[in-house]
């Protein structure tokens, strides 16, 4: 008789009846969380990096290696090299150091994750994940826990840590939900960025980030798009749009002497649904006549490095300072991101601002309101939605929004503008304006509740689909709950990694509903100037009721 | 009862007399409870408890007057404003009642009422003249069936069961007032404003105590007079007066239940009434028209 | 009495219970949290909870009723993603068995209805079964999203094959020289 | 130090705030209370170390005692009979014939306003009184 | 470490804890003869008072040492942005580009603990409900103001003359006048608010899982002296003058042991310096932390003004030389400028 093999963990039927049949909750019997060992399952995690993406920006300890491996080929003093990167970081970040010291393990955290409401798994509660990190502190950092070890919740750094720390830090995707919170303001995507950190002076990264760091390092985006493909690829939009609308929109690209430099992360020049939002652009700037160029030097918005470790996040950020000096241009736009513009906000300005010193940049005006942004002052770069809300206002823009009118709208907002900016009503007022049906989902999943789309910080990946699709259950949720209350069909959002996530979640959860950025919708709902007669939406899908009339 | 509370106290080793033990006392050979007693110290048994399982903790004074139920007979034929007057000056002096001009924060135990608010159902238009103008003393009825202290949520006003009185703990009261709509004959005032400020303080009886603002109070058939052994003060100074003019008292005092006092007498020879009998208080103040 | 009365009757327990034993199928931390009423803070409890109910329901009508799959759907839809085996998974609908047992074994022994129960319990394999095909179709659709998701990230550059930049195969860091492993290819390419 | 000035402010408002008695009271010793006793009684109702941990839950049962059930007479441990009676016979000319020089002393030494005297009329002093506090 | 092994750990520590004063101050004058009141009076009070304040002092330079390199606030509502906007109160406070907002911030968290206050789940009927999930916040608020309320209370024992505002809260908290001595409403809230706390990380399995024995020690020992507090006010009564007499001798520095004190008050007072004592090298030091969480004590106006990071590291940049250098081939066949023009094929690699 031939064997079941052993990987296929097939359970005997003893156990099958046992998982049916539990007895009465034990209380307090269970295995304490430190001496429950990681135990790491596919699908719930990335690939490794591979040895190669490490190469231009010279990470550490480049190897061939996997997770599900029992020996992760770590250098011989990978413990020192560990508790070094540690102590470093606890004299260079008061928040890491803070964050240490004063949890409380309240427990306001606990239930607020994304992953542990998808999953269940009570590693994934906040609180524990730092707890992760916080008992080698102690083991390591703190009289109490040297002398006290377990009592004081300490914990040797051992491989099966490091393991642990790995799996549940690539388990969280930093968006800040718990620190809304928690009393103290702690705020576990710091301790999961230092903590990733840690794992990358090992050379533990997942592929799915080091890879677009090595590509965005070297051609200026995530997908690695050299120049010519990049300009190839916008001429393809700009085909597409003359196809659809008859107007010929003209993009210029490396100009020197613009007024503005456009950046938007490269998944909207590369993957679907984001390139309609790229189109809209595209179609915005040109109806403006505004004038922009695009660079390909500088062709990523998103900021893979955040997720790595801040030295990568600033080399990689420097691009989008020295090309707007290289050209010239007074002030920079950035396109729909998510957490591009968390570094923008929040890391830009400290990091990287010395490096436009000399350069023609000044306060950010709208050249076609006159509008000062007065809250880029310091960092001259203006959100797109800030942009656009602006036109509008104005009302610089002719919008037929009865164009979206078989849209159903409700807007997911993304973490990282939400939390690390505070960007809800530019993009709600664009959309009120460019449709008529915008539904907003229950508020305890929006705004500054929002919830993760379950693949942010560099979870996107394929692999890890499980994980994804637990983490974006109560987005699914959600947006399931207003498409049932409101026939809700298009999900709007403001991210390109959501305009990556969500439509998988929603394939999988809320068939019926598409995924869309915004400026898709407002190029949709403008009225060009020669167009003609519009059958179709810049997805060249026909548009219902008025397909007839051609 | 004390005697025998102090007993207990000492068997149970759980006095604290041990702890003051003079020196004269270390001297003497002690027993094992009380060596006990005295080496825990702080720690006996609490006093609260003991307060809680030992109620009462004093005794009843050998000279107190006792009765089963007190009663008043009010003979209204005897009274006159003089007599009134002279019940309500020395009841308001020696229990401190304030002097309080002003009408709605006025305070009373007895006083003066009309014959017709007095005894609403015993009135019509053609009633002897003399009885329509004739002063009428009334107080707290202290009735058998008290809805003052049914309605009482702190059990500050409560009937003593041994003698039937109606009585105030003024330690207790919250000032809810619920009492005060309980009472059918208006008996009871609320202090709005501090008694003390009304009180002159050469007039003050210092062996009674005032009452704070926010507290309700009313007549107490003398209770503490009753304790030393003397008759309600307005009882008192009412047959004082009424010896002098040579009148029969127009307030008597007694036990209802002795047939053989004098309350029982003036009620078997008198035709009397009660004020509003017909709402089933079962007042102890009786009238004789 | 019949079965089915019996089942209306003990509704609510025999709900309840079978509630517990797919709530008992998450880790025990999360159990409490699992029983919260919170639609949006607390997806799949409430989900579960809601659908257990109505199969419940559906299942008392007799009818085979085009609803029992859509309910098994919203139940299936998140178990599929998350930490079971496929026995797992399913392994709540015998749940039931098991608890009706418990609440009613003694008066279908009483009222003498065991055919009646047997015939119950058959239609209870035939949901297991069910929801297993569910189940399956379920995991069919991740792997679809997955593939879909490559397909979807380069049909762009497809359309201009060849422009995609990778390393040239014979690159290397001028400072470095370790164990690179070139040729290496991934499963994954982004 | 980042942000010293802000922290170190923060710090000594913390630090002054935390340590309120100590410069509040600035070293100066306090004045303990001083019992004016009894002349004339020698021996209280119960002993004094029970008198002076308890006195307010005999007082309390006193209250009860006689408002709530008549019984006015109290029996000491030393079988002598007494008036249940704070005004009458606590503090009376006899025993603590001044409540500012007894009760007053420790009352006022521990922060404990006790309720009593709202109600119960306090025996009257010499106006002199005030000028000798002041010593 | 799990919830029961925590739970003898630390109510161990406490029992240990009452035993010592209570055999040190009890026992042994009986036993030995020896009198250790002036050790427990005086000498570990003043010890655990200066660990506690150096200690403090100590971890908040420790804090204040490492720099801020980014400002990084959670931002909680809308960002100050288009004139027309709405930027209101709310948003002033729950997302500040000025120190009024952030002082005004940071009042709510410390003063109002606004973040657990966020705390609303919503529940389905016919209407979406919202349904507040606020007795952690309730217990929480109940626990700091009690406790705040108690230490001020204490000041009756620390000062002569009282200052005008221990009266004022005495009366407040003893409202009621019920009992005697009056109780102070304080103190069951207090006992009830900790309750509550332990009850929530015993009975909830996920914060049981998540609770260390440095969770359960701290609220047995504020229970602890809680309770004997309440002992000595309620039940075992206290000599308080003779209680005053020391406590004055303490901060007066003229430290004194009186007769008369019950061992009680001794493990009262240990186990306040035991509290004390602990308190920097504990979760504790919520007290101080909370007040330099860059999370919040931070103003959202980094696009307006710039944030100095000290260490701000020089990093190798792939400039855009060597990126065209790169591809300048390509791209000058995509017709995009360049800075260079192509070299001759010879120079190339």
């Amino acid at each position: 008789m031939a064997k079941i093999p052993e990987s296929w963990n097939v359970p005997t039927p003893e156990g099958l009846t046992k998982e049916v049949d539990h007895g009465p909750l034990s209380l307090g019997l269970e295995k304490g969380w430190m001496r429950t060992p990681v135990e790491i399952k596919p699908g719930m995690h990335c690939y490794a990096a591979l040895p190669k993406r490490s190469v231009a920006l010279d990470m550490p300890y480049p190897r061939d290696w996997s997770a599900m491996d029992e020996d992760w080929k770590l250098p011989r003093n990978w413990r020192e090299i560990v508790l070094e990167g540690f102590k470093d970081r606890l004299d260079r970040f008061r928040t890491f150091k803070l964050f240490m010291d004063i949890c409380v393990r309240c427990g306001a955290c606990a239930d607020k994750c994304h992953y542990f409401i998808g999953s269940g798994d009570p590693k994934n509660m906040p609180v524990l994940r730092a707890e992760l990190l916080r008992s080698v502190y102690r083991k390591h950092f703190t009289t109490a826990g040297k002398l006290l070890g377990p009592i004081a919740g300490a914990r040797d750094l051992t491989l099966d840590v490091l393991k642990e720390w790995w799996y549940y830090l690539y388990q969280c995707s930093e968006c800040r939900r718990c620190s809304v919170f928690c009393p103290y303001g702690i705020d576990t995507a710091e301790i999961t960025i230092i903590g990733r950190e840690l794992t990358n002076l090992l050379g533990l990264n997942i592929d799915w980030i080091a890879a677009p760091i090595d590509f965005c390092y070297r051609t200026g985006n995530h997908m690695g798009i050299q120049p010519h493909a990049y300009v190839d690829m916008i001429d393809f939009f700009v085909d597409e749009i003359e196809n659809y609308t008859g107007v010929r929109v003209e993009p210029s690209f490396n100009r020197k002497g613009a007024e503005i430099l456009f950046i938007t992360p490269s998944g909207d020049v590369f993957g679907d649904p984001g390139t309609y939002t790229a189109m809209g652009y595209l179609v915005l700037f040109h109806e403006l006549g505004l004038d922009v160029t695009w660079s390909t030097y500088a062709s990523e918005g998103g900021n893979f490095g955040l997720f790595t470790s801040n030295e990568v996040m600033k080399r990689l950020n420097s691009k989008m300072y020295a090309e707007a000096k290289r050209l010239g241009v007074k002030w920079i736009l950035g396109g729909e991101c998510g957490h591009m513009w968390r570094v923008v906000n929040q890391y830009m300005g400290t990091m990287n601002l010395d490096i436009a010193e000399g350069s023609k940049m000044e306060e950010p005006v709208s050249p076609i309101t006159g509008t000062k942004f007065e809250n880029a002052k310091s960092t001259k770069m203006v959100h797109i939605t800030e942009f656009t809300a602006d036109l509008i206002r104005h009302n610089k823009l002719k919008l037929d929004p009865s164009r979206n009118d078989h849209l159903k709208v409700t807007f997911h907002d993304s973490c990282n503008p939400s939390r690390g900016m505070g960007l809800f009503e530019e993009p709600r007022y664009v959309i009120k304006n460019v449709c008529n049906h915008f539904y907003d989902m229950p508020a305890s999943c929006i705004r500054e509740q929002t919830y993760c789309c379950g693949g942010g910080s560099g979870l996107n990946a394929g692999e890890d689909m499980e994980l994804r699709m637990r983490g974006g259950l109560p987005r699914a949720n959600a947006v399931k709950y207003v498409h049932e209350k409101n026939g809700v069909n298009m999900l709007a959002c403001i991210c390109a990694i959501d305009r990556a996530v969500l439509p998988n979640l929603m394939e999988y959860f809320v068939p019926e509903c598409d995924v869309t950025g915004i400026h898709e919708m407002v190029a949709n709902a403008m009225i060009l100037e020669g167009e003609k007669e519009k059958t179709v939406n810049l997805r060249g899908e026909p548009l219902p009721g008025r397909e007839e009339s051609e | 009862m004390g005697v025998n509370r102090r007993k207990f106290l000492k068997i149970a080793g759980i006095t604290t007399v041990g702890v003051a033990a003079t020196p004269a006392a270390n001297a003497l050979a002690i027993g094992p409870i009380e060596w006990l007693d005295k080496k825990l110290g702080g720690f006996t048994i609490p006093e609260t408890l003991l307060h809680f399982f030992h109620k009462p903790a004093g005794h009843t004074p050998g000279e107190a007057l006792t009765a089963k139920r007190w009663v008043m007979v009010v003979n209204v034929r005897q009274i006159d404003e003089e007599i009134v007057e002279a019940c309500t000056e020395v009841c308001h002096r020696i229990h401190n009642v304030p002097h309080i001009k002003n009408p709605k924060h006025e305070i009373k135990w007895i006083w003066d009422e009309h014959y017709k608010h007095a005894l609403p159902g015993q009135h019509h238009e053609h009633i002897d003249e003399a009885l329509k103008k004739a002063p009428f003393l009334v107080m707290c009825n202290h009735c058998q069936n008290p809805a003052c202290v049914r309605v009482c949520p702190t059990k500050a006003t409560f009937k003593r069961k041994h003698d039937g009185i109606v009585l105030m703990d003024m330690h207790r009261c919250i000032g809810c007032r619920f009492c005060m709509a309980a009472c059918p004959f208006g008996a009871r005032s609320f202090n709005w404003v501090d008694p003390r400020r009304f009180i002159k303080e050469e007039e003050q009886n210092r062996e009674f105590p005032t009452r704070t603002k926010g507290v309700v109070e009313k007549c107490n058939f003398c209770a503490e007079r009753l304790a030393k052994g003397q008759i309600p003060a307005c009882v008192e100074t009412c047959q004082e007066l009424c010896k002098e003019k040579g009148r029969e008292p127009a307030l008597v005092f007694g036990d209802l239940e002795d047939p053989d006092s004098e309350v029982r007498q003036l009620l078997q020879s008198h035709y009397t009434l009660r004020r509003k009998p017909e709402l089933g208080t079962n007042p102890n103040v009786y009238y004789i028209v | 009495m019949s079965l089915k009365n019996l089942l209306l009757q003990k509704r609510s327990p025999i709900v309840k219970k079978w509630c517990d034993v797919v709530l008992r199928t998450y880790p025990e931390q999360s159990q409490s949290f699992l029983k919260k009423k919170d639609p949006f803070g607390n997806p799949v409890g409430c989900t579960i909870a809601e659908a257990i109910e109505s199969i419940y329901d559906e299942l008392l009508q007799g009818t085979e009723s085009d609803n029992i799959p859509l309910f098994f759907d919203s139940i299936m839809r998140v178990r599929a993603i998350q930490d079971f085996s496929p026995s797992q998974a399913v392994g709540f609908v015998f749940g039931l068995k098991k608890v009706i047992r418990k609440e009613l074994g003694s008066e279908i022994l009483k009222e003498g209805i065991s055919e009646e129960w047997a015939a119950f319990e058959s239609r209870i394999d035939g949901l297991a079964l069910l929801c297993f095909d569910i189940y399956s179709k379920c995991r069919q659709k991740i792997f679809d999203i997955r593939v879909h998701q490559v397909k979807n990230q380069s049909h762009r550059l497809l359309k201009m094959a060849g422009l995609a930049y990778d390393l040239p195969e014979d690159y290397e860091s001028p400072g470095y020289e370790g164990d690179l492993k070139e040729g290496q290819v991934n499963k994954h390419e982004s | 130090m980042y942000d010293g000035g802000k922290i170190i402010t923060g710090v000594i408002i913390g630090l002054v705030l935390m340590t309120f008695p100590i410069w509040y009271t600035s070293g100066r010793a306090a004045k303990k209370p001083d019992i004016k006793l009894p002349v004339k009684e020698k021996q209280c109702v119960e002993p004094k170390d029970y008198m002076r941990k308890k006195h307010m839950q005999l007082l309390d049962l006193w209250r009860d005692s006689v408002v709530r059930v008549a019984q006015r007479s109290y029996v000491a441990f030393n079988g002598a009979k007494y008036d249940m009676s704070l005004q009458n016979t606590c503090i009376s000319a006899d025993c603590h014939a001044k409540k500012t020089e007894f009760c007053d002393e420790c009352h006022n030494y521990t922060g404990v306003v006790p309720t009593c005297w709202d109600c119960h009329i306090e025996p009257k002093e010499e106006p002199k009184e005030k000028p000798e506090e002041k010593h | 470490m799990n919830a029961i092994a925590s739970l003898i750990l630390s109510g161990g520590a406490i029992s240990m804890l009452v035993a010592i004063p209570f055999l040190a101050v009890w026992a042994l004058p009986y036993v030995y003869g020896i009198h250790l009141e002036w050790l427990f009076g005086i000498v570990i009070p003043y010890v655990a008072v200066i660990i506690f304040f150096v200690g403090i002092v100590y971890r908040v330079v420790q804090w204040a040492k490492c720099p801020v390199p980014f400002r990084i606030p959670s931002t909680c509502a809308q960002q100050k942005s288009l004139p027309w906007i709405k930027y209101g109160y709310a948003e002033k406070l729950d997302n500040p580009i000025s120190t009024a907002g952030v002082v005004g911030r940071m009042i709510l968290e410390v003063l109002c603990f606004r973040s657990l206050f966020r705390n609303t789940r919503m529940e389905f009927g016919t209407d979406i409900k919202y349904k507040s999930a606020k007795w952690l916040w309730l217990a929480a608020i109940v626990f700091h103001y009690s406790f705040l309320i108690v230490l001020i209370r204490h000041l009756r024992f620390f000062t002569e003359p009282m200052p005008f505002f221990v009266p004022i809260i005495e009366k407040v908290d003893g409202f009621f006048q019920f009992f005697l001595p009056v109780v102070y409403q304080s103190g069951p809230l207090l006992g009830a608010a900790l309750t509550f706390l332990l009850l929530r990380r015993l009975l909830d399995p996920k914060m049981r899982y998540i609770s260390l024995p440095a969770d359960y020690f701290p609220l047995f020992l504020i229970l602890t002296i809680a309770g004997t507090g309440i002992l000595m006010r309620y039940v075992l009564k206290a000599d308080v003058v003779s209680i005053k007499e020391l406590t004055m001798g303490l901060v007066s520095f003229r430290p004194v042991i009186p007769e008369g004190i019950s061992v009680l008050f001794y493990i009262h007072l240990f186990l306040v310096s035991v509290l004390f004592a602990y308190f920097p090298f504990s979760k504790l030091m919520h007290m101080a932390g909370v007040f330099l969480s860059p999370t919040r004590n931070l103003s959202n106006n980094t696009r307006i003004v710039r944030h100095i990071n000290p260490w701000n590291p020089t990093v190798k940049l792939h400039t855009y030389e060597a990126y065209e250098d790169d591809f300048r081939e390509k791209m000058i066949g995509a017709g995009l400028p360049v800075e260079k023009q192509a070299a001759s094929p010879a120079d190339k690699e």
